[in-house]
């Protein structure tokens, strides 16, 4: 029926027959039922009036060949048909589009997705909570498959953002909310008060010099390293501008110091600055506010927290970079001492039902492998072994990459699971099981213990999803629309996902699906208007005086996860209020009917999906 | 026929009322449930209530129940099957224990239905109904039949009344040959007796003086604003007109699938907002204050203009049963009142 | 022999249906049962109720004359639960009759007589019965009129009768929309129908006026005709009160002490002014 | 003059309110409705223990609502539905005066702290009838409840007494007054009564004050507020939320926190 021949037969059977209706009794309407309205359409007859009788899903393909399936495929038809007949033509809606993009979180998915907009043309406002966009990747090492140098490839891209005259960057700020819908949104903006003057800033870091609290474990460094209370998070930062950490600086503690301001040069010290509030208008919003590890709590078993040699596959990057604590050589945190036995653990948290976490972070197969086999290059007379449940490397290029680390580096990799890292006469003994010869247990003395920890959504998580009506799942990653069609949307039109806030991700993949978010954005500012579905809510109108079954109960606005409930007073030629009714907001509304299930008044409809015609539909099966 | 008279001791009477249901007639009469009472199927003598007060609900729904199929319909293959026979089997039935007010207003009722092109339903039913009033022997202060053309010994519409005349005993009234014909099968159970003087054993009833000559003046009271402070505490709820013996404005559903199903008329009220509204949103009576002038209207105006009589036979039912306390004997003397105010010179 | 039961419909079929404006639909129905054919009559003004087995029932005039008998049309705008299955119907569909109900225009009265009709929207219904009653015996009467205004030219119902009309010689059609409602290629006039006849100005004298159109228009065109010269006799209406019955039993369409589905649906200016005003 | 008299006419007398919707001598010992609107009236108004209607039904009637700013004579009940008329928009804050009447003591509140405060000091109060039938229909088992209520609805004529003395009974048409579709049964047969009564309690559900109303309405003396109490109970344990009680409380139903418990959802 979907080739062009069952195409032209219905479209010459609406114009021989003149036709008011049609149902296509065949696959899913997921599948076709465009291909079926715009035969309908160029046919001339409107292509709401079509309607798809899904015998295939929902008849031949889960019932065995009976007379019984027969009948329920005939009913099937039947209620359509009864449905179809209280159809009524509906027309597109046009929405005018604020054509600039919102992206929220500077690491490597969000400078991609900004860059691909703003090089398409359109303008972008770049929002990150830290000081400095880069992201998780700015804290990386070496990058796998190919080794090369994490911060090489990322910087000229966030020197890149910065110039950009299509982009607006800011940082240390955040999103307070969101409001409006796809092409209309308005983004309240918290631009947080960084306490310097930005624009007479040169970044020359005198007032880092200066300030005498020096002792703050730094964020950048994962703890591992130290930074100061006015501080640039690390050299390459974007913009390259230090901050003052409020909660740390003497002067906001104790009302004395303000060492950095009789330093600075330029006189760029603000101690009075304030919290900045943006509002915004935007068209579109990107979502790319990436991911954190499982807490130290999470692994009391494996002593994190307890034992200062065991670390996350986080710290441990930090270790190996050479803008790191360390200089990029590996040094134990406890004594410093270069740690000869190392033993790493993936999966730590990971797959782990038990635990709450049965998803695979994805990430830490390879970064396990690239952590051993770097070690291995600085510390050739050290021993690495990795613990593993099974390797996932299915990269381009990936699994060579894990051999290379098994064969020419030597890793010695074990399949099982440790059951505790415990101490023993000074030295951290993790005990685990070794699945390939049976379940022995294996005991393995180590200098140091690298975790693979979990990959985890970011603290705030549904928190910001709440605040930007996107549904989140279970782990509080942001849920995409469809898991295989629409990776990159979110349910609420308008709003996209890159990278690791909607699961663990690697670079490849998060820069894949930013540029596949930005080309979603773009796309959707290649037009002035945009054009939607008209499948949406919409109160009812009766005669006056009633002028609506609406009551005005506003029930709905606080079912609708949208807020696609606005109100709307019916007024009299003198200008009094007759009524306050509910309105449903056309371009927010994205026809999920909730609205609908909990008017008492039955006044709000689903276009397409109305009342009647769902009763209609229903009913048929009784008739 | 001429009226027959007898005397009927209370044993005895129950006796007859257990040989009616035993001789496979239907009989109903008043029960008590709760603190109500009201007319039901009686299948145990015993459970009848012979309570002084007035039932809940009145008889109406022998005659005019308030479901009623006015005929059924299926699909047979490509054409459609209606039974429209549905009054065919209507069984006798005999109601005991109406109040002679009920018993005018059954006759009313019946006579409003044949009216015009006769509505065989309510028609078939009377033909079956047989109906033994009990005179009332007290009345409450929301009674006036006596002011609406009635009384409590009034034999108009019953077949038989009884009256208690002291020491369980009644003295019987039969009015009509189908009150007879009931009788003749349990002869032994009552005595002849010559026509007694009964007004003793009635109820005295608080005369309505306004109710004279009130229809005369609502004639000329539809625009006064009399309507609207008698109305504004009206909920513009059914109840009234639901326990009413003479209300019935019915409305007329479909109930079932184009297959299947029954066209059904329900009692429906002036009273209801929707009663009268049109699909385009007009509405001839938009605010309970023209609901309650028609109500009144219709009842102590129209009806008498048409059918000489009015559509209220003063048992004072929708008095008890308003939630608004809108008492009609009240209502009828503050309207009388009001409009002979407004009308003064 | 038809049932005792007032209720029970004729069956009917669909004959044929006419798209007459947006949402307003004309169908020929045609008994089912010669013997209801031949049993069945009804005269001009007269209406039924119409019925789909399942969805209820709706009441509107009897729209074709009794001078052209085996059919009955009826015109109806889709609005509520009955009307809207009725739109649904197709030609060959079953649906339910009963009638005919209610008074008549008493056009035997008025032989010799002129007649004018002024109708509104989606009211003309009621009248085409009586102006194709009037045609059909053309040399009963004197000079025919038809003032007929709708809201838009779409609004316009019998739009190829309302040709016909206009080109008779023994008849005068003249038509009119709502300012802003014509469109470039409108003949017709343009302005409201009490406005557009008190232009017409058409002679009271032996003329009897027939108006029907929606309760606005029918507040205004009566003045107007009493400013010609009509008698509140010589003018004459149909009510529109809602009904479930038809026979003057569920008291919805009760005015007064009449029942508009018994005692009217027509009713002239004279005893329209003796009624309270609840329609 | 009682203290509720002098209030009355002191709010009629500085033109606070323009009506005042109270209590007063009806029939039979009853009292009924009352709508005094000048001081000279106040005369009208009483109070006692027969008081019980709730007059905020009023609240809705256009007839009353042209008469201009109202003071209503509320009992807790009254203050309670007030408050959810708030809450659900149908009433603004600023409209109304109330006069909350318990016993003897006449309470004027003219904010929604005051309504809020009083509602809280005056929980509900379940009539000794009403707790003996919930009890007794909380022993019985669902049959046996089943029963019950065909028994108690066979005496239903669909009236809409209830309807019509709820005061959160304020649709502009009634869902069984809707019939395109036609969602509930016309007719008061079994079935069409008890789709009436299940439909109205699920719409009070979470939003019945039980003011007892609608019982007390009800001409054939069913127990009819017994099941938009009930499912108003179960609202407050499932949600926590009971209606009456804030001006500003979301809808109990329509809507959710982020630790709504899901149990149900498979």
């Amino acid at each position: 029926m979907c080739s062009d021949p069952g195409q032209n037969m219905i479209k010459s059977a609406i114009k021989e027959k003149n036709l008011t209706g049609v149902v296509v009794a065949a696959c899913s309407p997921r599948m076709h039922e465009p291909t079926f309205r715009r035969a309908c359409a160029e046919a001339g007859l409107n292509p709401f009036l079509c309607e798809m009788a899904n015998l295939r899903e929902q008849c031949s393909w889960v019932h065995p060949r009976t007379d019984a399936t027969t009948e329920k495929a005939i009913d099937i038809v039947s209620m359509l048909v009864a449905k179809v007949k209280r159809n009524a033509p509906l027309f597109p809606i046009k929405v005018p589009v604020t054509r600039t993009a919102l992206v929220i979180g500077g690491g490597i998915a969000g400078i991609q997705s900004a860059l691909d907009i703003a090089n398409a043309g359109r303008q972008v406002v770049l929002v990150e909570r830290e000081p400095s966009i880069g992201g998780h990747m700015s804290q990386l090492s070496e990058t796998f498959p190919t080794l090369d140098c994490s911060q090489c490839i990322l910087t000229p891209r966030m020197v890149e953002v910065a110039q950009h005259p299509n982009i607006t960057l800011h940082t240390y700020a955040e999103v307070e909310s969101l409001s409006g819908f796809i092409g209309n949104f308005t983004a309240r903006i918290r631009k947080k008060a960084r306490s310097i003057d930005e624009r007479s800033c040169t970044g020359c870091g005198e007032c880092v010099t200066a300030c005498p609290i020096k002792k703050i474990p730094s964020e950048f460094n994962a703890g591992l390293g130290l930074r100061s209370a006015i501080y640039v998070p690390f050299p390459q930062a974007v913009p390259n501008k230090p901050v003052i950490d409020r909660g740390r600086c003497t002067y906001f503690q104790k009302g004395k110091c303000r060492f950095c301001e009789t330093k600075c040069p330029a006189k760029a010290i603000r101690f009075d600055q304030q919290d900045e509030i943006l509002d915004i208008a935007v068209g579109a919003v990107v979502v790319s506010t990436g991911f954190t590890v499982v807490e130290t709590s999470f692994f009391p078993e494996y002593g994190y927290g307890l034992y200062k040699d065991v670390i996350t596959g986080l710290q441990f990057e930090r270790l190996l970079s050479a803008s790191g604590p360390t200089l990029g050589e590996v040094r134990r945190p406890s004594d410093g001492k270069t740690p000869k036995n190392v033993v790493f653990l993936a999966c730590a948290g990971s797959r782990d039902p038990a635990k709450g976490i049965e998803y695979c972070s994805k990430i830490c197969c390879m970064y396990t492998a690239k952590h051993a086999m770097l070690y291995r290059h600085k510390v050739p007379d050290g021993d690495a072994t990795v613990f593993y449940m099974d390797i996932r490397a299915a990269g381009k290029g990936y699994d060579e990459f894990v051999r290379r680390a098994i064969e020419d580096d030597e890793v010695r990799y074990i399949r099982g699971r440790v059951s505790r890292v415990f101490e023993r006469q000074g030295k951290l003994v993790v005990k685990g099981a070794d699945t390939l010869l049976g379940g022995q247990q294996v005991e393995i003395e180590a200098d140091l213990v690298v975790l693979a920890s979990a990959a985890v959504a970011n603290p705030g998580a549904e928190e910001l999803a709440q605040r930007l009506h996107v549904s989140y799942d279970g782990h509080s990653f942001f849920s995409e629309a469809h898991p295989k069609l629409r990776p990159v949307e979110t349910n609420s039109a308008g709003i996209f996902l890159a990278g690791a806030c909607q699961a663990p991700k690697d670079i490849p993949e998060s820069v894949g699906q930013a540029s596949a978010a930005a080309s979603k954005v773009v796309g959707l500012f290649s037009c002035e208007e945009l054009t939607r579905e008209p499948v949406i809510a919409v109160v009812n109108r009766t005669a006056p005086p009633a002028y609506s079954t609406c009551a005005g109960c506003f029930m709905c606005r606080s079912a609708c996860p949208f807020n696609a409930i606005e109100s709307e007073e019916i007024k009299g030629r003198d200008g009094q209020i007759l009524k306050t009714l509910a309105r449903v907001n056309p371009g927010l509304c994205q026809g999920c009917g909730t609205c609908v299930a909990f008017c008492r008044s039955k006044a709000i409809d689903l276009q397409g999906f109305t009342h009647e015609q769902m009763y209609a539909q229903v009913m048929d099966l009784f008739a | 026929m001429s009226t027959h008279h007898g005397v009927l001791s209370h044993q005895n009477l129950l006796k007859l009322l257990s040989g009616i249901t035993a001789g496979g007639m239907e009989l109903y009469a008043p029960r008590k449930t709760g603190q109500k009472v009201f007319f039901d199927h009686i299948t145990d003598v015993r459970e009848i209530a012979f309570d002084p007060l007035p039932t809940t609900e009145s008889p109406k729904a022998l005659l005019f129940p308030r479901v009623e199929r006015l005929l059924s319909f299926a699909r047979d293959g490509e054409s459609m099957r209606v039974d429209d026979r549905c009054a065919d089997l209507m069984p006798r039935r005999v109601l005991f224990g109406t109040r002679p007010c009920d018993a005018v207003a059954l006759q009313r009722l019946a006579e409003f239905f044949a009216d015009g092109i006769e509505d065989m339903f309510v028609g078939k039913r009377r033909e079956q109904l047989v109906v033994i009033s009990l005179s009332c022997a007290v009345a409450d202060a929301d009674c006036f039949c006596t002011s609406a053309g009635s009384g409590p010994g009034d034999g108009t519409g019953s077949d038989i009344l009884l009256t208690a005349s002291g020491g369980e005993r009644y003295d019987m009234e039969v009015l009509t040959d189908r009150g007879r014909e009931v009788l003749a099968t349990f002869a032994g159970l009552w005595d002849e007796g010559s026509p007694a003087d009964t007004s003793g054993y009635l109820a005295v009833v608080e005369p309505l003086p306004a109710l004279a000559g009130f229809g005369a003046k609502l004639a000329g009271a539809f625009a006064s604003t009399v309507w609207k402070d008698a109305s504004l505490r009206c909920l513009g709820c059914g109840a009234c007109a639901y326990v009413c013996p003479l209300c019935s404005c019915f409305d007329i559903e479909d109930e079932g699938t184009p297959s299947k199903g029954s066209r059904l008329r329900c009692w429906d009220s002036c009273g209801f907002s929707l009663f009268t509204l049109h699909t385009s949103g007009h509405n001839p009576r938009p605010t309970q204050t023209e609901r309650w002038r028609q109500r009144v209207m219709h009842k102590f105006s129209y009806m008498p203009a048409r059918f000489g009589h009015a559509g209220c036979v003063g048992c004072g039912r929708c008095s008890r049963a308003c939630p608004a306390d809108m008492n009609l004997r009240e209502q009828i003397t503050m309207l009388d009142a009001g409009i002979a105010l407004q009308s003064a010179p | 022999m038809r049932s005792a039961n007032t209720y029970m419909p004729y069956p009917m079929r669909i004959d044929a249906i006419i798209d007459e404006a947006p949402g307003v639909r004309t169908f020929t129905l045609k008994f089912m049962n010669n013997a209801d054919a031949e049993e069945f009559s009804f005269k001009a003004g007269q209406f039924g109720e119409y019925s789909l087995f399942g969805e209820g029932e709706a009441t509107f005039c009897i729209a074709s004359s009794p001078t052209r008998q085996g059919y009955i049309e009826c015109t109806f705008r889709q609005a509520g639960r009955v009307t809207s299955a009725l739109a649904r119907q197709e030609v060959g569909s079953v649906l339910g009759f009963r009638g005919p109900y209610g008074n008549i225009f008493p056009l035997e009265e008025w032989y010799g007589r002129n007649i004018l009709f002024v109708a509104g929207g989606i009211a003309l219904p009621p009248l085409r019965s009586v102006i194709w009653n009037v045609l059909d015996l053309r040399d009963r009467f004197k000079d025919v009129t038809v003032l007929y205004g709708a809201r838009s030219v779409a609004d316009l119902v019998y739009k190829h009768e309302l040709k016909e009309w206009g080109t008779r010689s023994d008849m005068r059609l003249v038509t009119t929309v709502d300012p802003g409602g014509e469109t470039a290629e409108w003949q017709g006039k343009v302005g409201f129908v009490p406005t557009v006849l008190e232009t017409l100005a058409p002679g009271p004298e032996n003329t009897v006026a027939l108006v029907c159109g929606p309760p606005v228009m029918i507040k205004y065109t009566f003045p107007v005709l009493e400013q010609l010269g009509f008698t509140a006799d010589q003018i004459y209406t149909t009510l529109e009160n809602r009904m479930k019955c038809g026979v003057g039993k569920c008291g919805r369409c009760n005015v007064g002490p009449v029942y508009v589905c018994k005692d009217g649906p027509v009713f002239s200016y004279r005893e329209l002014q003796s009624l309270p005003a609840e329609y | 003059m009682s203290a509720l008299q002098v209030q009355a006419g002191e709010l009629l007398a500085s033109g606070k309110a323009e009506v005042v919707i109270g209590y007063g001598e009806g029939t039979r010992g009853r009292v009924r409705p009352v709508f005094v609107r000048t001081r000279a009236d106040v005369s009208l108004l009483v109070f006692d223990g027969r008081c019980t209607a709730n007059l905020t039904v009023y609240l809705a009637k256009p007839e009353v609502g042209r008469m201009g700013k109202a003071a209503i004579v509320a009992t807790p009940g009254a203050v309670r539905s007030l408050i959810q008329l708030i809450a659900e928009h149908q009433v603004d804050p600023g409209e109304v005066v109330v006069l909350a009447a318990d016993d003897d003591a006449v309470t004027l509140l003219t904010d929604p702290a005051a309504l809020e405060a009083y509602a809280a000091a005056h929980p509900v109060t379940i009539p000794p009838e009403a707790k003996a039938v919930t009890e007794s229909l909380a022993r019985m088992s669902a049959q046996e409840r089943r029963a019950f209520w065909d028994a108690e609805l066979s005496r239903c004529f669909k009236c809409y007494a209830c309807r019509s003395a709820c005061a959160l009974c304020y649709c502009t048409r009634c869902i069984t007054d809707m019939n395109q579709p036609q969602w509930v049964c016309v007719a008061p047969h079994a079935l069409g009564v008890m789709e009436w009564h299940l439909n109205r309690a699920m719409h009070m559900a979470g939003r019945c004050v039980q003011c007892g109303s609608c019982t007390s309405a009800c001409p054939a003396g069913i127990p009819i507020g017994l099941l938009a109490m009930e499912a108003s109970r179960s609202v407050e344990k499932e949600f926590g939320a009971q209606a009456g009680l804030r001006c500003d409380a979301p809808p109990a139903l329509s809507s959710f926190a982020a630790d709504d418990r899901e149990s149900f959802i498979l």
